[in-house]
């Protein structure tokens, strides 16, 4: 372990282990948190690993609490996360709300496991993906990410933080149980300076500050408590100035600015992975854990010379949708398996424009899709007309 | 490609998935192959049914779940009667024979050691799992035997390396007295 | 501290009171019932059940007191005490 | 030896207890079983009509009870029993509602709802068991924790000062306030009948083992571990003041009846509020 | 007003109070809320009225409680209601879900105020509709009514607590900040026993009841606490008796049914207004208070010789998929004015399935379309190729 | 009559408000104001590093004491205000945090992390306008409302028992707890002082009153009629016990010091979490 | 269709939002026209400006918001500068004297009455609402004065129909009184 | 109970210690300083704002001790207290 606390080097770890040391690796010097089935691990490994590296770790008494914590310590200038599973993800959606429209950066992870309620604590489902985009109230646009192994649990979590320093906003990190809990290899490469993204900060006790004036960029440079701007930030709709503005006009402004941030800055933001993608007539749309297993089926299929191929979601939201339209161009259909009742396929379907046949392959959850399930849908497609 | 998959499978706290993780390791670090650990969690796995199941590969693993093993290392009765007692031909069976009554011979190579005996006679009952792991290596190469120690000592408190240590060449050279080189 | 309601002084040949079933699937061996007998009735044998645990034995039934209390600590609903209808039925017995 | 003679158990409990889902979920050693047990018992000494008695459980090891009593039984939310609960008792004040889970579910996240039902004296019981931890997620660090413990959140000792719950309880206006360990098992029954009898809201406490996690990381890995140590450190101290009721790693335990009070529900005020309401309002 | 406590008459009414008189009038006899502005007069009146009629009014310490009792009040036989704003909705979310998994019929209330976060807490928006349908973790099916007048309020609110009992599920009356402030004339007919429906039960004290055993049909009746049934029922994952199973299989069985008992009964709960619709070329699809613009604005069209209508989704969810698939083959386009930056317009361009063009009018919040954005749109899709 | 003679108010406390947000929204006569001057008077007086010090609010009328002081302030969401502070504070202990907020914001919806803060000791300053409703949503009953009182949502009388609420922290663990009415204002600049000095979790209640909703169903229409009330009623009673902090519908207001002790606070504790793990751990 | 939009402002307090209701249920339930009320709410409403407006029409309203009132009631210095001032010609403007200044007579059609030092000579403040109701109805028929009359009834407290009828009367004779019948 | 903080037994002929300034746009007329000024030097007057408010007025500025009471309890931040630096500066002044 180098001097500065992050682990570098080979690995065997589960998911959500490789999570926290992503986390650490960020730069992520707080988590406030509440434990649940099946993310308590990243909270376990953060309270013995903060201390170490001089961070902060704090279980709050519930997680609503501990989404309002990482906001207020993001605002002390130090990258927070927190972690949890559909339960407590719900409850956090209020706070995710105020994360937004007070532009915080910050990190939320939400280990899915079967729903609705309480479920199946301990196994997994995909069922909060839409949740992640809607389920706080108002207008917003979000930034969720899918790992699909406890490697990309890592590499993401760092790209997490990035992200939400860079675009302001807690990012939410979409994994499920069964990458949280399986073990595999895990590199971690030193983290250099430039691999890392900070939020863009005023001078210090720079008079004149405002906290959301933008300077032509979408994004404005952030204030921290105790560095003297003296500034004021509120979950009102506000003006530049921070200030509470009631009207429709102050309204259009922030909100507009809010979507924009994300929307027009998308291609920066969306991370697909082409999965034997070449000539693919049939592409299975597929994100998460899912996203293995229909690698294996598309591989199964490519052996019996079906044109499959894998698009996986490695960015969940914003949605990729151009690529999704440019696909159902060329495309004879689009299988999408999830583990939920159907969630994204409903974007896959809109996006798709009715150009290429979608077809979900649904899963009520508790385990993964059988790879037969896919091959027969991915053969089901081939077949058709 | 080459790919192994292996059952441990028996009650709580019988360090069962610690097993898991030091093959898992072992395999990925030391060996550079694939590996995957997976494991059934939960509250009803308290002290109830536990169990790890690893993947090993020569190249990636997409579906991280086995299917059929051809390894199972079984410890306890409920888990014999759920898995090993069917466990087919030509897959191999290591079981505590402390723990489990085997009605009939099962059809698969079945080999036991008393691990939790021994463990006991060592003074240390948790070590059973690491006997059990010794009598793995014995009767196993998907892991090389090096590997394993390696990664025996990343997993154990510091400190008690000498008797883990003890405890893995116990659990092999019970096999090799009994059955010979594997 | 009080944790027994117990004619201690009892006759100890008399009939006991009461006879103990251990229903050995549910018993995981926490071995409350034999710590806190106070009688020593029960004690920790060494039959394992079929999920492993050491099981919970009866020593010597003929002290049982009918007392009770190994059947409300018991975690696991596992032991169901049988009242001795039979045994000096003049001596008072406390409410359970 | 046949068991045709009808027990003592078979005739106070066996009928309230869900044997088709025996053996239960919890772990050898732990302490729920018998609290459970106790509660059991109390319903028939207490003399109510069991198809009156409502269970509800929040999410936890200890939230289980709920599932293993054969009455109506609610499983509900992590920390959202008080509140269901609540509904359920205002809805139809006829029900006898005991509320039955852990002090992670209570206290932690359901912390708010346990002080707003005291301070309302709603008619409800409830029964929290405090192991001093949150077993069910594995053990982690709990708001009646003392400091300095190990749980798997706390690897280098407890470092927040935890709750003293009667005192808290007291202070949000309880009217029945009770606390033992799960080997004071006749006079938990006892408390809980009491509980059960005294109009208003009544609070109870268990201390007991959770050997699998909390005790597994405390030097206490087995159940009887810990019983061992209440036997050394509980104290009996009826009416106990808030000074003498905190739990600290290694000192005294003081159990008892803390309060047991007289004093006006919320059925007792609404009553009020319905006659006022005869007239009919304007629109 | 007769004996039974229910208004009837002629009323001169806002949107929040009729809202409360339709629940007293549908039986509504339990209320537990948190107030929060602009849904809090639902709230106050109901604390007048409910002693009246016998009911009873509690006031939570949060949402989250308000919620959690109305579940438990139900369960107690009495039907029950809460309202709130997006703020409280999102705290609402976690026990929504377990009123889905319970199968609990209640009715909850959002009156939509502009968001994201505090926003503008007196102003409108409609900003919470993917949220009504999406904001729980786990995946589920749910009901959602929305209202264009007081005299709305008052009908779906009946028509809500109906369905609730008719299907065993919380039904949202997704309102929004204008139509709950505004008054107008609102007509209460006397409510006669056939027009409201109760939830099937099973006979007092019956042996042998199992909770979620359905007999055929995909809604179990429902036994209430204390009258001799002994029942358990839980949050997680369970069979006809009511118990914890931690499969896939238990899982895959109860998700598929409270999944398809709203999806095939969809004909049946799903209503729709057509306003001008014979023969309209551009269809306006909306709902709330902005329906009501639109079809000012669909007035003028029409005088203007434009073939405009003006599709008004009464039921937001389940969504009107057929309805919007039938006429995307017939339609031009479909305008989609929403006081939100883009929600139902998502569905509608899914099922329009590229056959017609779909055209979203946002509005950010804080104030009602101006008529005339929606007529330039409508002329922008008539001038079209 | 020329303004430039520099006043005690231009001294102490104009640089410290938001002056081109003034006039504020609160209503004539509402006891905001004067506790907010107060708190800007105080932070001199305690001779605090103003750049230091951060004001955290949550919602309601109470809670938009954020927007007007020129210091780093934080307008959250409805209840949330102390776990934004928490983690303002504990990701930065430099700081100086201020929570500023009502009884409803405080007690009602954010009880749950009033008390948990108060447990913990965390190094923070409450300040809780208790005007026994929800002023800014239009005067519903609130949790410290007292008995039979008129409220928008008790028209019949306020039909549950209010919390006392310097007990209720007491027994959650805050280290100092006073209270005052808006007209006791020196006092009340003083023991802000004290507050904001004395490491833990201060929590300083300050009646206040609220003409425009409360006091006008309570005849109590003017602001003044409340301060008359306030006279008449108060009573001085420094370390009261917490059975005569308790509040109700016509009695005496106990105001004055009733806590303030020196205990370790979350941030010592944590100093020794951040010793202990100074040795790498194993992965 | 006939379509008439009235506007009330003022400041909180003085019991506008109830005129709009008196209003709006004259012309929509005594009068059985369509009538929509719309107000504007908001803690910054409070002490502060207040505004309620009506939209009485004979067909369904659609949109109910006003854009250009024909009628206007002002009663405070900020709500005639905001509205009042501008009112266009051919509009009745209706104020408050003792409130407003007006500068220079607006284009409107604008008629006075002291309506609150009225109220405070009668004794009761609070009525100012109602003698400026009169007021209205002498002035305006798009709601009849039986209507007026019957709702304002409907929504003042039991007991005080006497003494409102008194200042309802008062409103409608200063106007008789001042300006002869409408 | 003690509200003010103040010589009360000044001469009564000094100049005065402060004098007062309302600001008419901020004052909302509660009456808090009238009624709470230990001098009565203020009183509310029948002016009102351009709000309706009716506003607070000096009656008798001569008496002012410059106690600041009025200007720390007007809920406005409607009143500026200035300093008489003139006035006997041997008169022990207060701490604000
Ligand atoms: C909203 C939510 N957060 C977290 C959890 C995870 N969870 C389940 S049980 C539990 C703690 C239980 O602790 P306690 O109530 O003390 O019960 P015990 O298991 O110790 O008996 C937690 C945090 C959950 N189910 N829901
Ligand atoms: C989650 C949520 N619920 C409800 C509200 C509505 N709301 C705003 S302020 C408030 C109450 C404020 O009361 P209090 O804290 O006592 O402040 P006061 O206005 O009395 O000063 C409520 C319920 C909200 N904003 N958010
Ligand atoms: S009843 Fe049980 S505890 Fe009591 S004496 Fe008999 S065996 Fe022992
Ligand atoms: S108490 Fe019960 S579970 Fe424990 S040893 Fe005795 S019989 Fe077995
Ligand atoms: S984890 Fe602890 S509390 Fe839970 S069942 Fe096991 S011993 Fe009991
Ligand atoms: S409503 Fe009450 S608390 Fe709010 S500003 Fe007005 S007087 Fe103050
Ligand atoms: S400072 Fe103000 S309160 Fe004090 S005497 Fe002068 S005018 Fe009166
Ligand atoms: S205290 Fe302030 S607002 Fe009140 S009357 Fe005096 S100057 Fe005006
Ligand atoms: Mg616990
Ligand atoms: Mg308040």
């Amino acid at each position: 372990m180098p001097d500065n606390g992050c682990l570098t080097g080979e690995f065997f770890m589960n998911g959500d282990n490789a999570c926290a040391e992503g986390a650490i690796s960020a730069g992520c010097r707080f988590f406030a948190g509440y434990p649940i089935t099946p993310a308590t691990e990243i909270a376990e490994r953060m309270s013995r690993r903060l201390p170490v590296v001089g961070g902060t770790y704090i279980q709050m008494e519930d997680e609503i609490a501990s989404m309002a914590a990482i906001l207020g310590a993001s605002w002390a200038g130090v990258k927070a996360m927190t972690s949890t599973s559909g339960p407590g993800f719900s409850l956090m959606m209020e706070n995710i709300g105020l994360g937004i429209m007070l532009e915080t950066p910050c990190v939320v992870v939400n280990i899915q496991r079967a729903g609705p309620s309480t479920g199946l604590p301990t196994l997994i489902g995909q069922q909060d993906i839409m949740q992640a985009r809607w389920g706080s109230h108002g207008s917003y646009e979000i930034i969720a990410l899918s790992p699909d192994s406890p490697q990309q649990m890592f590499d993401l979590t760092i790209k997490a933080f990035n992200l939400s320093e860079k675009y302001r906003l807690p990012v939410l990190i979409m994994s499920d149980e069964v990458v949280g809990h399986m073990s595999e290899k895990v590199v971690m490469p030193e983290i250099r300076t430039e691999d890392l993204f900070y939020r863009e900060m005023p001078q210090k006790g720079a008079a004149g500050y405002l906290p959301y004036k933008t300077n032509g960029s979408l994004v404005p440079p952030m204030a921290i408590a105790g560095q003297g701007h003296h500034f004021h930030v509120t979950g009102l709709t506000h003006d530049e100035r921070g200030y509470p503005v009631m009207t429709s006009r102050a309204q259009d402004q922030l909100i507009t600015r809010l979507v924009d941030k994300i929307r027009l800055n998308a291609d920066d933001i969306i991370m697909c992975n082409d999965y034997m993608m070449e000539g693919a007539e049939i592409v299975v749309v597929a994100y998460g854990i899912t996203a293995r297993i229909a690698q294996f089926a598309v591989k199964q299929a490519r052996e019996q010379g079906i044109k499959a191929g894998c698009l996986q979601l490695v960015t969940l939201w914003p949605f990729a949708e151009r690529r999704i339209g440019q696909l159902a161009s060329q495309v004879k259909a689009f299988v999408v398996p999830e583990i939920n009742r159907g969630q994204i396929v409903y974007e896959v379907e809109r996006c798709a424009c009715g150009r290429a046949r979608t077809l979900l392959v649904p899963h009520s959850g508790g385990e993964v899709h059988k790879p037969a399930i896919i091959s027969a849908a991915i053969r089901e497609c081939h077949a058709d007309r | 490609m080459s790919k192994t998959e292996i059952r441990l499978a028996g009650f709580g706290g019988q360090g069962i998935v610690l097993l898991g993780n030091i093959i898992g390791k072992a395999a990925s670090i030391y060996n550079k192959q694939y590996a995957a650990l997976t494991q059934s969690y939960g509250p009803e796995s308290r002290g109830g049914s536990c169990r790890a199941e690893v993947i090993i590969s020569g190249a990636p693993i997409e579906y991280p779940y086995i299917s059929n093993p051809q390894i199972q290392v079984i410890l306890s009765q409920e888990a014999y009667n759920e898995f090993g007692a069917n466990a087919p031909e030509g897959t191999l069976l290591l079981v505590d024979a402390e723990l489990v009554k085997m009605d009939k011979p099962p059809a698969a190579k079945t080999f036991t050691i008393p691990a939790s005996r021994i463990a006991q006679e060592m003074g240390r009952s948790v070590v059973a799992n690491i006997i059990m792991l010794g009598f793995f290596s014995a009767h196993s190469d998907v892991v090389s035997h090096e590997a394993l120690e390696k990664s025996v000592v990343d997993f154990i408190p510091a400190g008690s390396e000498a008797f883990n240590m003890k405890a893995f060449e116990t659990g092999y050279n019970y096999s090799k007295k009994k059955h010979g080189p594997a | 501290m009080k944790l027994w309601r117990t004619p201690f002084d009892r006759n100890p040949d008399a009939e006991p009171l009461g006879y103990i079933h251990i229903d050995k699937i549910r018993c995981k061996g926490c071995g409350f019932c034999a710590e806190y007998c106070p009688r020593e009735v029960l004690h920790m044998g060494a039959e394992l059940n079929y999920k492993g645990y050491k099981l919970a034995a009866i020593k010597d039934e003929s002290k049982c007191l009918a007392c009770g209390y190994c059947e409300l600590i018991c975690p696991e609903f596992a032991i169901t005490l049988i009242l001795n209808s039979n045994a000096n039925k003049s001596e008072e017995k406390h409410p359970v | 030896m046949q068991i045709d003679d009808v027990t003592s158990y078979e005739r106070s409990i066996a009928k309230y207890l869900r044997q088709d889902r025996l053996p239960h979920i919890w772990c050898a050693g732990c302490g729920i079983g018998p609290v459970l047990n106790c509660f059991l018992r109390a319903i028939d000494s207490a003399e109510l009509n069991p198809d009156l008695v409502s269970v509800v459980s929040g999410i936890g090891c200890s939230g289980r009870v709920a599932g293993y009593v054969k009455l109506d039984s609610f499983h509900t939310t992590h920390g959202r029993a008080i509140p269901f609960a609540t509904g359920l008792k205002l809805a139809n004040p006829q029900l006898k509602t005991v509320v039955f889970s852990g002090d992670g579910d209570l206290v932690a996240i359901g912390g708010n709802h346990l002080i707003h039902a005291a301070r309302r004296n709603i008619d409800m019981t409830v029964i929290c068991i405090n192991n001093f931890t949150y077993g069910m997620t594995g053990g982690q660090v709990g708001p009646t924790a003392p400091l300095d413990v190990r749980t798997a959140t706390t690897p280098y000792g407890n470092f927040e000062p935890p709750f003293n719950l009667p005192w808290l309880l007291h202070a949000s206006g309880a009217s029945y306030i009770a606390r033992w360990t799960v080997l004071h098992l006749h006079q938990l029954e006892l408390t809980i009948v009491e509980a059960l009898r005294r109009p208003g809201f009544s609070f109870i406490e268990v201390i007991s083992p959770c050997p699998a996690i909390y005790g597994r990381m405390n030097k206490e890995p087995e159940g009887l571990d810990s019983l061992r140590n209440y036997i050394k450190r509980s104290v009996i101290k009826h009416g106990a003041g808030p000074r003498e009721t905190a739990i600290d790693h290694k000192g005294p335990i003081v159990v008892g009846k803390f309060l047991d009070i007289d004093q006006p529900t919320l059925q007792d005020h609404l009553i009020g509020v319905a006659a006022k309401a005869k007239k009919p309002v304007k629109k």
